[in-house]
């Protein structure tokens, strides 16, 4: 009757996403080519093409983004890619835009 | 004294969860919280049925129009001091949902939002994730001007008794005919 | 006692030789009826009489221009008729069907309310989805109203109405036993209730709406958030809808991929609605040990498709991701596992004595009164009704694999759990032989952006019940009309009549055994 | 002479008010400890060694939210119902002998047994009181229903306290606990098995909990409640669940009696005894809750009128002929 609890250790031990989950998408800046067409798929209205050095980038609004990856697929250079960053969450909306900059690491908290 | 207080709060914040007209994606890893493999009772966190015993509002899903006022007034009933999470894409901007006619957006269009969670839906791990980051921000020394801690101190000093209307928890009685026998 | 085997065309054929309609076969599911307002209730007579399962699954109201379209969706026992009427948009009346079939009630007060057709002898009180505030005379649906600039009055206070000796309880919008907003007003007299009043409409978004302003390739995940639950079953009756109208051949990996994120949907539906049966009747272990139960298939849903809930997996032309071949043993073991907790499961829900003396006898709906309503799914089928779309007109993989269509008699809330228990095992056996019977090939085929003119209706059988999409295109990459029919839409009725005349304590089994889904209901 | 430090440290500290309100949350912890072993969850576990101080931490908490008195309440009986029903319980609680000996030395009188159950009532009655004055049809109905049930299990609480009374041929708890060298639970074990399915009734704990049936009234007569006044009110309850696990200790179980080793210190033992005992009533109980769906109102009350009091009856006429006729004789 009584067994071991089936609770997982979370979060003292990192919880590790099954492959393939869609978490927090990754811009590669130096791939993109500014067509905006993960911009123009995206169904939540979560990618805003803004200037960045002259050229047309996509900004993720986090708190909008439905993890679709639409824009990944959409992308023709496959500029945008998967990761498995999940904790996101924080007590201040404004951290939830990524810029494009050069290379973007989990920027996310 | 306050710091016994503030542990006593960290260690046992009490949530209710209100869908504000969110498709259940998030709803049903709320629920999943409190089921074996997530079991939030491990750090005090109990889901109770009114909102007069809450501490923590976690709201899923972008406000509809319709459920803008009730969402408000379930706000209002619940004691100070008092913090809303905002769990999933809808409730922290309106997600897929942004521009439908049924729908304000986030949750911050009609109260002050203390974390956001963003995903869709967010793992229960994340959500967990907020809470914890939530709670953290509260310990945190000197704490940040947070929305309802400045309204608890404002708002409500030290007058211990506060009045509000009749219609009190979960929903507005309509009149109470039958007394009980 | 007829069912298969009529032949509803030659019938209404027959039947309808002097009267101005008009039958077009093979168009919008079976045949397109076009008829004028007032023979409808003709044709629907001669369904009526005809078949036993007759039932209006859905109104699309459509704004046509000049004219509004009021197309009734009807099911017999084998065939979809369109029912097709236009009325002027000066003076969009026509007579409902209400007393012929009580299964259009409450598609025609939502169509009243969304689109403004007025159906004589079903008059509506209030809004029936929209916002109480929401001013009158403005039909979102229509095309010129620009419904997201309509300015909502701060709501005014509830007024107190005299129900004489009944009590008003106010079940919701914040009830610990919806986990959704929705409110329902019972009244009981002591404990007993008397009536219950819905109002819903506490989710609407306007999906359908806002999905004629999006991409077919947008809309697709709009439609899966429609509901969090069944996500999967949406966007595959809406990708299904475009490929019908594409003429798009998907490949046959495609279809076994789809089959069995549908199924891993149903799974994790059932036993969640299974383990909040048991929070309702106060039971929380068992609510416990089901949700322990289903995180596996949680995780293999996120295998998968790269989420726990909302797969995402569905696109037009197939589906996104393939399945890899190392992932079908964790599949497997997964399910094996379930399997083997379920004999268990099933003994608690056949022989507690407890949940016997909850469920049992309660919320009874008789076989004539489900048909009459036009209740689908498990609700349908717990009360002996033998209809499930998976059977009946097959999509995707599933007139390749065999299984059984559960059907239980007692038509209480017992039976309704029970026929959930057996689908269980059912859909394991459904991915089970769909993982050994994989077609090799493409996962997906390239599926153009602008989708030519066109209109067609799907179904498809999710969790709760048969769930129908109707999709127009006018030749453009955004669609001209989505309409959505969700099962619970279909099942509300069945509370409202089987609930009056039973003890306060009944409504919450009674109600989740229907497993409500508002998020479905009110888009 | 009375020793007045010594009966104050015994009112206010041990085993009096102090002890009593620890032990509750102590017993709060095992409850919410078991249940979630039971449910294979692990339960409150990092509020202290194991989340032990779970409860404490809730008290403390409620005792600093903000109090909202809706205003249409009764006002008077909203504020202090919840403490009166805390107090009633405790004092109650203090003619148990919980070391030994009454947390009061001598205010044990012949017939407090009586007494106590009556005590019983009046704090289900306050509750009741609770619920009913803050005018919230949750609450009122979630009222009623304590009222109902209570109305219906008090009759076969009350004669099933009969039957120890009648094997020890006393209405005095400190005689009955001391006729009590086999625990009357041996001797009448019919009537133990009885009296813990009504004290599970009593309690409003399932199969019966109908009056917290969350999916139905809410909170029941807790909706309206805030703050201090909540955390008294679950105290209060809380409180109630040790004084029936007490009272079922101290009427079947033999109270605080027990093997004294070493022979010094026989009030620690007796402690550690009733304590043990009340921990062990706590799990049983807690045990049938969780292994129970919840009735219906009038499922409830059907199986009170037509199982528990017959059978109540019954039982009370076979422990009168065996008290009378068998038991002299072994």
């Amino acid at each position: 009757m009584i067994s071991k609890p089936a609770t997982g250790k979370y979060p003292f031990v990192k919880c590790v996403p099954a492959e393939g989950f869609r978490g927090q998408q990754v811009f590669d800046i130096g791939l993109c080519v500014s067509c905006g067409l993960c911009s123009r798929d995206c169904p939540a209205k979560a990618i805003e093409m803004v200037e960045v050095n002259g050229k047309k980038r996509p900004l993720f609004y986090l708190d909008r983004c439905i993890f679709c990856y639409q824009c990944a697929e959409s992308c023709p250079r496959n500029a945008i890619k998967a990761t498995d960053i999940f904790e996101l969450a924080t007590t201040d909306k404004s951290s939830l835009v990524v810029k494009p900059t050069t290379t973007q690491k989990n920027s996310g908290a | 004294m306050t710091n016994l207080a503030m542990w006593a709060r960290l260690k046992s914040p009490w949530v209710i969860h209100f869908n504000s007209g969110a498709c259940n994606g998030c709803d049903i890893e709320v629920v999943a919280l409190l089921t074996p493999r997530y079991d939030v009772e491990r750090f005090g966190i109990k889901l109770e049925p009114s909102p007069r015993h809450a501490d923590v509002l976690l709201v899923t899903g972008s406000v509809t129009k319709q459920c803008a006022d009730r969402l408000k007034r379930i706000y209002d009933q619940m004691p100070q001091p008092k913090f809303v999470v905002a769990i999933g894409a809808c409730a922290c901007s309106g997600g897929v949902f942004q521009g439908t006619y049924g729908t304000l957006g986030g949750v911050d269009k009609v109260l002050p939002v203390n974390a956001y969670i963003p995903g869709c839906p967010p793992r229960p791990e994340a959500i967990i994730d907020g809470v914890v980051k939530l709670l953290n921000a509260l310990a945190a020394p000197p704490a940040p001007p947070k929305a309802s801690e400045e309204e608890a101190a404002t708002e409500a000093p030290a007058e211990e008794v506060t009045e509000v209307p009749a219609e009190t928890a979960p929903d507005a009685p309509e009149e109470v005919k039958k007394d009980a026998e | 006692m007829p069912s298969n085997g009529i032949d509803i065309l030659k019938i209404l054929e027959d039947k309808l030789q002097n009267k101005p309609v008009q039958i077009v076969p093979g168009t919008l599911g079976t045949a397109a009826i076009i008829t004028k307002s007032g023979s409808h209730r003709d044709v629907f007579q001669i369904l009526v009489d005809a078949d036993e399962k007759t039932a209006v699954v859905s109104i699309t109201g459509i704004d046509l221009g000049e004219n509004l379209g009021v197309y009734y969706h009807v099911r017999t026992s084998n065939a979809l008729l369109t029912i097709q009427i236009e009325v002027p948009k000066a003076n969009p009346t026509l007579a409902s069907v209400n007393d012929i079939t009580p299964s259009a009630a409450f598609h025609e007060l939502e169509v009243t309310d969304l689109i403004g057709a007025v159906f004589e002898g079903n008059p509506s009180s209030g809004h029936f989805v929209l916002p109480d505030t929401w001013p009158e005379g403005v039909y979102p649906l229509r095309k010129d109203v620009n419904a997201c600039e309509v300015k909502l009055d701060p709501p005014a206070a509830e007024e107190k109405s005299d129900d004489g000796k009944l009590v008003k309880i106010v079940i919701g919008p914040q009830h610990p036993a919806l986990l959704e907003p929705e409110k329902f007003v019972v009244l009981v007299e002591g404990e007993t209730v008397r009536e219950v009043r819905p109002r819903i409409g506490y989710v609407h978004r306007g999906i359908e709406k806002a999905s004629e302003s999006r991409t077919y390739l947008q809309d697709v995940y709009l439609v899966e958030r429609i509901c969090g639950i069944c996500n999967s079953c949406h966007a595959c009756a809406f990708v299904e809808s475009v490929e019908k109208i594409l003429k798009l051949e998907v490949p046959p990996r495609a279809k076994y991929l789809r089959t069995i994120i549908l199924e891993l949907n149903r799974l994790h539906s059932h036993l969640l609605t299974l383990g909040h049966a048991g929070l309702e009747i106060g039971y929380e272990t068992l609510f416990q040990y089901f949700w322990r139960d289903r995180e596996p298939i949680m995780d293999i849903t996120e295998i998968l498709t790269g989420n726990r809930v909302i797969s995402s997996s569905m696109t037009v032309g197939g589906v996104r991701r393939d399945l890899k071949e190392t992932d079908i043993p964790k599949v497997k073991a997964v399910l094996s596992g379930l399997k083997k907790r379920l004999p268990f499961y099933v003994k608690v829900y056949r022989e507690e004595p407890t949940i016997g003396l909850r469920m049992q006898k309660v919320g009874t709906l008789k076989r004539e009164n489900a048909l009459k309503l036009g209740v689908v799914g498990p609700v349908a089928r717990g009360s002996g009704v033998d209809i499930d779309v998976r059977k009946d007109a097959p999509y995707e993989a599933y007139g390749e694999i065999p299984f059984k269509v559960i059907t239980y008699d007692a038509g209480d809330t017992w039976a309704r759990m029970n026929v959930r228990m057996d689908e269980v095992e059912e859909s394991i056996n459904i991915i089970e032989y769909a993982l050994d019977h994989l077609p090799e090939g493409p996962f997906r085929v390239r599926a153009p952006r602008v989708v030519p003119a066109g209109e067609v209706v799907n179904r498809v059988e999710a969790p709760r019940g048969e769930l129908f999409y109707y999709v127009k295109s006018n030749g453009t990459a955004f669609p001209d009309r989505v309409k959505v029919r969700t099962p619970t839409f279909a099942n509300i009725p069945a509370f409202l009549t089987t609930a009056v005349g039973e003890p306060l304590a009944d409504v919450p089994p009674n109600f989740v055994s229907l497993d409500p889904c508002f998020s479905c209901t009110d888009r | 002479m009375i020793d007045y430090p010594l009966l104050i440290f015994r009112v206010l500290v041990f085993p009096g008010f102090t002890f009593i309100l620890l032990f509750t949350m102590f017993c709060d912890w095992v409850e919410r400890k078991v249940e979630a072993r039971m449910q294979n969850r692990m339960g409150p576990s990092f509020t202290g060694p194991h989340g032990i101080l779970q409860p404490i931490a809730d008290f403390i908490k409620m005792l600093t939210k903000e109090e909202i008195t809706p205003c249409d309440s009764k006002r008077n009986v909203y504020k202090y119902a919840p403490i009166l029903a805390l107090s009633v319980l405790v004092f109650a609680m203090a003619f148990l002998p919980i070391d030994g000996s009454s947390v009061i030395p001598g205010v044990s009188f012949a017939g407090d047994l009586i007494f106590v159950m009556a005590l019983v009532s009046v704090a289900n009655f306050m509750l009741f009181l609770a619920g009913w004055s803050s005018t919230n049809p949750y609450s009122a109905i979630g009222a009623a229903r304590v009222m109902t049930q209570f109305l219906g299990y008090d009759i076969p609480l009350v004669l099933l306290a009969l039957v120890p009374a009648f094997l020890a041929k006393s209405l005095t708890i400190s005689t009955i606990v001391a006729s009590q060298w086999l625990p009357f639970a041996i001797l009448a074990p019919w009537a133990f098995v009885l009296f813990i399915i009504t004290m599970q009734a009593e309690l409003e704990k399932d199969p019966f909990d109908v009056p917290h049936a969350e999916s139905e009234v809410v909170a029941g007569h807790e909706t309206e409640y805030s703050g201090g006044k909540l955390a008294f009110l679950k105290l209060a309850r809380d409180v109630q669940i040790v004084f029936g696990a007490a009272l079922i200790t101290v009427l079947f179980l033999g109270g605080a009696n027990g093997p004294v080793p070493f022979g010094f210190l026989p009030e620690l033992w007796g402690t550690l005894w009733f304590v043990l005992k009340v921990l062990v009533i706590v799990v049983l109980s807690e045990y049938l809750t969780v292994l129970f769906a919840r009735l219906r109102i009038d499922q409830v009350v059907r199986v009170n009128w037509q199982f528990i009091l017959p059978l109540t009856v019954l039982s009370l006429i076979l422990t009168l002929s065996l008290a009378y006729w068998v038991y002299p004789m072994v």
